[in-house]
């Protein structure tokens, strides 16, 4: 398999359809700890890329098409999550450069993303946030023998980083406002951070 | 989940386009992503004051537009911020060659949002300064959290600093000001009951019949402890403890007192309320100056209440009292 | 129950004492019976504006005492007309020389109590003049009944004969006006959700959760029909056709559009209401020249709301547009 | 028994005690086609009256007790009871006279209460008011032999006619505004007429 354009699409195509189908469990993680918003922050997001998709240059490069996602996503979802999925999104497509695929750059296309969330959002592991999804799964990438692993290795990791955020107090984001009362739920982010590399593996 | 809406998904574009016919004075973009403008917008040679954030606050932003006041708000899905499009947009729409102050509340997406509206209203050649409200004494340990939020202070901040633009103060100015303002307000929250996104159909968090959230939010987040229901007069009590020894508020201190409803409290609560704030801030030498009253900072239907509490000096003061003709906020002319 | 309250047998005293606390400006009897009264009155050869009945629909009236508006508001206990002898010590407190109008809500306790002050303040001297305000669509037949309620059109007579007494107007034509305002404004209130009065602990009402109320006024009675759930649109479509057909107002009318919170229900639905209100006017012709939104006449914390529709002409559109002063409505100065 | 001024205090003690027992029922009915204040309203008129009374010279009369609870109602009570029940007082005082007891004048007094009541509330017999309860007492004492007859008399028609308000559609006050959904409810202010006759024929 090849992490060309077509899989680019089937991609996010498939992170629209599982944020449709998962938009009320996000949210609900996000009441728990947040402000109950984040499955419908995401869906009208990933919504608005569904349709754009449609519109894009049939020869559009992987990059392109991650560039396209991080646009739509910075105009459309608004809150915490947009920006910090928009420049990920950003320097993912900026790490893909013009490659037809991204079979040799995936370790590296992954970790521009991470670094870009952190570049904004100032979060370290531990921190109850997405970053706890997204860091073992860059980590786990770079360690794969190749992109087909890697993937896998990533969607793994950022689950198990998801599940992990369960004990921790937050330090960012509004569930840093609950001190305490924020252990024993799961960050909403974390969890759809794993969705989307889950339905990379997928794709 | 009963309320006055339609589609859920709706009640944003359906109460912006209320808001246009309510107030033809204002000018307001009816088509996502909106913006709520004065209609004399730019004003030429002022500085424009910008603010907005999710929407489910009313009357913030947008009853805080018009002379005096802010330039233009930007109202976001139900407490979600708006994105960086519409915030551009009001920005350029308010730049009347002074520069452009954008009023934040401290929130990780209306910051994130800001920010990148900041950056790209700059790559236009758009002079813009920023400003955070961080007034919510609720959030204790600022160091290991996304810092204090920004609640009812803000609307201070938009008056004076609104102000302040008008009587024509630089941009530096301006933004100086709303830092201070900033820097000598607190404010604590309280709910007797949660709030109900509408596109959630469920509270935002659940309280037995007997309990009480102290220390939330405005964007139905729940709050620091839940405590078990107790007479107006405590519950002031414990708002203003926290408030009195975060600055800390001194005995000799003029204050400008300012009770806010949460959108489901009716005014006969907060005038209760009211009373005893004010009865608290005497008998600790605290002069109560200037007084507000109302549901002007709101979490949807929530019910409860915030006390904030601002220490004036002359400047302020008369900035307070300046003119301002808003729908929510009117006076002087 | 939960309501920022401490005793249910203090909310009116407490209250009262808070408006005196957050409204400087105005003279208020902080010990009952209570007299909300403005500052500089009497107002010598102007004629005096006093109102007043139960409390619990804040702020009518007391948020409506200033200039251009009542001279005084008498407060009842929680929904319960007050007793003559403060309404006589508003009448005199008023008094400039040219008179007092009574404002007075057609329901019979107001009625009675009312009457008896005018009676005692004739006595005493002072000429007193009633108006009796019945706006209330709600209740059909007025001839088999105690007439047709004063709701949320009661704000519009205070603000309008307000301003006329306050150009100068003779007791005569200021009762004239309010008539004349009486006469040409209708509305009609619905609730989502009863109010609970503190005293008595429990909802005015029952409702199933998926049932509203449709004719409500505004002391928690119930209404005149119960229906299912509808939307927004829906609703405002239904307390519409009764106000339209009543009048009735043509196409061509111009008017003022009130669309008014029973006091539990947030601003942003309010607009959500409004937009369909304004659509609805403007399908039949009804040009809306002024507008009104927020939680005006309450009814504790009752969540709904009410619309009233006002014919104007250059006249009344004069006497709405002039400044008013008071704590709840403000502009021009 | 003489109705002298010990009798009418007794009775309006009685009648304090009764409101004050029965403030919830009062109110409670008062709720259904009401805004549910009757009981709270009459409560706070004689528990003034209570208190007002104890000051009164020790040598009043009949009329001047009578009196001083009518001017109490009045400035207490408020809502459309308070200046109904006050004009009846009032009304029966001056019925009452400077008379040292009421024996020779009962049912003069009750039917100039009655008549104070009509005159300044407009109800007839059938509007679901407290009309529905005076009236009939009032025929009823007219037909007694004698004063205790007619105190008891008067209690008892008073009673049959507050329960034969239930079935009515209201024309007067608050419950006219709801039409036909009145029908099966008693006039609060009917019950609470008579709680008074009743304790007028047991002080
Ligand atoms: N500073 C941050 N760095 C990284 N991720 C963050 C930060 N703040 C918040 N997040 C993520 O954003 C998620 C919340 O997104 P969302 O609910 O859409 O936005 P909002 O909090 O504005 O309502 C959190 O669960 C968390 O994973
Ligand atoms: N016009 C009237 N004539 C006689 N009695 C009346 C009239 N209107 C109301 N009432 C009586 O007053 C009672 C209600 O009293 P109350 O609840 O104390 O006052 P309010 O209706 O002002 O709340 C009714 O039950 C009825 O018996
Ligand atoms: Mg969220
Ligand atoms: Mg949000
Ligand atoms: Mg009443
Ligand atoms: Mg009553």
């Amino acid at each position: 398999m090849a992490l060309d354009a077509d899989w680019t699409r089937r991609w996010i195509e498939l992170v629209a359809d599982r944020v449709a189908e998962r938009k009320a469990e996000l949210s609900h993680l996000d009441r728990d700890i947040g402000d109950g918003d984040h499955g419908e922050n995401l869906d009208r997001g990933f919504t608005a890329v569904r349709s754009r998709l449609a519109d894009l240059d049939a020869d559009a490069t992987p990059g392109a098409i991650l560039k396209l996602v991080a646009t739509t996503l910075i105009s459309t979802v608004g809150g915490a999550s947009g920006p910090l999925y928009g420049t990920a999104f950003l320097k993912a497509s900026m790490a893909a450069g013009d490659a037809e695929t991204l079979d040799d750059r995936l370790a590296d296309v992954l970790a521009a993303a991470r670094d870009g969330i952190v570049a904004r959002g100032k979060a370290e592991v531990g921190d109850k946030t997405m970053v706890d999804a997204w860091t073992p799964a860059v980590d786990a990438a770079a360690a794969a023998p190749d992109a087909v692993a890697a993937l896998a290795a990533a969607a793994d990791a950022a689950e198990a980083g998801a599940a992990a955020t369960e004990p921790l107090v937050a330090r960012k984001g509004r569930a840093s406002y609950l001190g305490e009362r924020a252990m024993g739920h799961r960050d909403p982010g974390s969890e759809s951070t794993a969705l989307i590399l889950r339905a990379a593996a997928e794709a | 989940m009963k309320k006055l809406i339609n589609d859920p998904s709706k009640v944003v574009d359906e109460a912006v386009a209320g808001i246009a016919a309510a107030h033809p004075e204002l000018r307001v973009i009816v088509d996502p992503p909106y913006v709520i403008a004065r209609g004399d917008a730019p004003v030429q040679g002022k500085v424009g004051l910008v603010s907005g954030g999710g929407s489910g606050h009313e009357p913030l932003h947008g009853g805080f537009v018009g002379h005096g006041m802010l330039d233009a708000a930007v109202p976001g899905a139900v407490f979600t911020s708006p994105t960086p499009d519409p915030i551009v947009a009001a920005t350029k729409a308010v730049d009347g060659g002074a520069g452009v102050l954008h009023i934040v509340k401290n929130y990780t997406g209306d910051v994130l949002n800001f920010e990148t509206a900041a950056d790209l209203a700059l790559a236009e050649g758009i002079e813009v300064e920023s400003v955070i409200i961080d007034d919510d004494v609720a959030v204790q340990d600022s160091l290991y959290t996304a810092g204090r939020r920004g609640v009812a202070g803000t609307l201070l901040v938009e008056k004076i600093a609104g102000a302040a633009a008008e009587r024509g103060d630089a941009l530096a100015e301006v933004a100086e000001i709303a830092r201070t303002v900033n820097a000598n307000v607190r404010s604590m929250g309280m709910a007797l009951a949660p709030c109900t996104v509408p596109h959630a159909g469920e509270p935002s968090f659940d309280l037995g019949p007997d309990e009480i959230e102290i220390g939330i939010g405005i964007h139905g987040e729940p709050g620091r402890a839940r405590i078990a229901m107790e007479p107006a007069d405590a519950i002031v009590d414990r708002l203003l403890a926290p408030i009195l020894d975060d600055l800390p508020f001194a005995s000799g201190d003029r204050v400008l007192l300012f009770v806010n409803g949460m959108g489901g409290t009716p005014l006969v609560e907060l005038y209760v309320v009211f009373r005893r704030a004010a009865e608290v801030l005497a008998s600790h030498g605290i002069q109560v100056a200037r007084t507000l009253v109302g549901s002007y900072v709101t979490s949807l239907d929530m019910q409860g209440c915030s006390i904030s509490v601002l220490r004036l000096d002359d400047a302020l003061t008369e900035l307070w009292d300046a003119p301002v003709q808003t729908p929510a906020l009117r006076w002087g002319r």
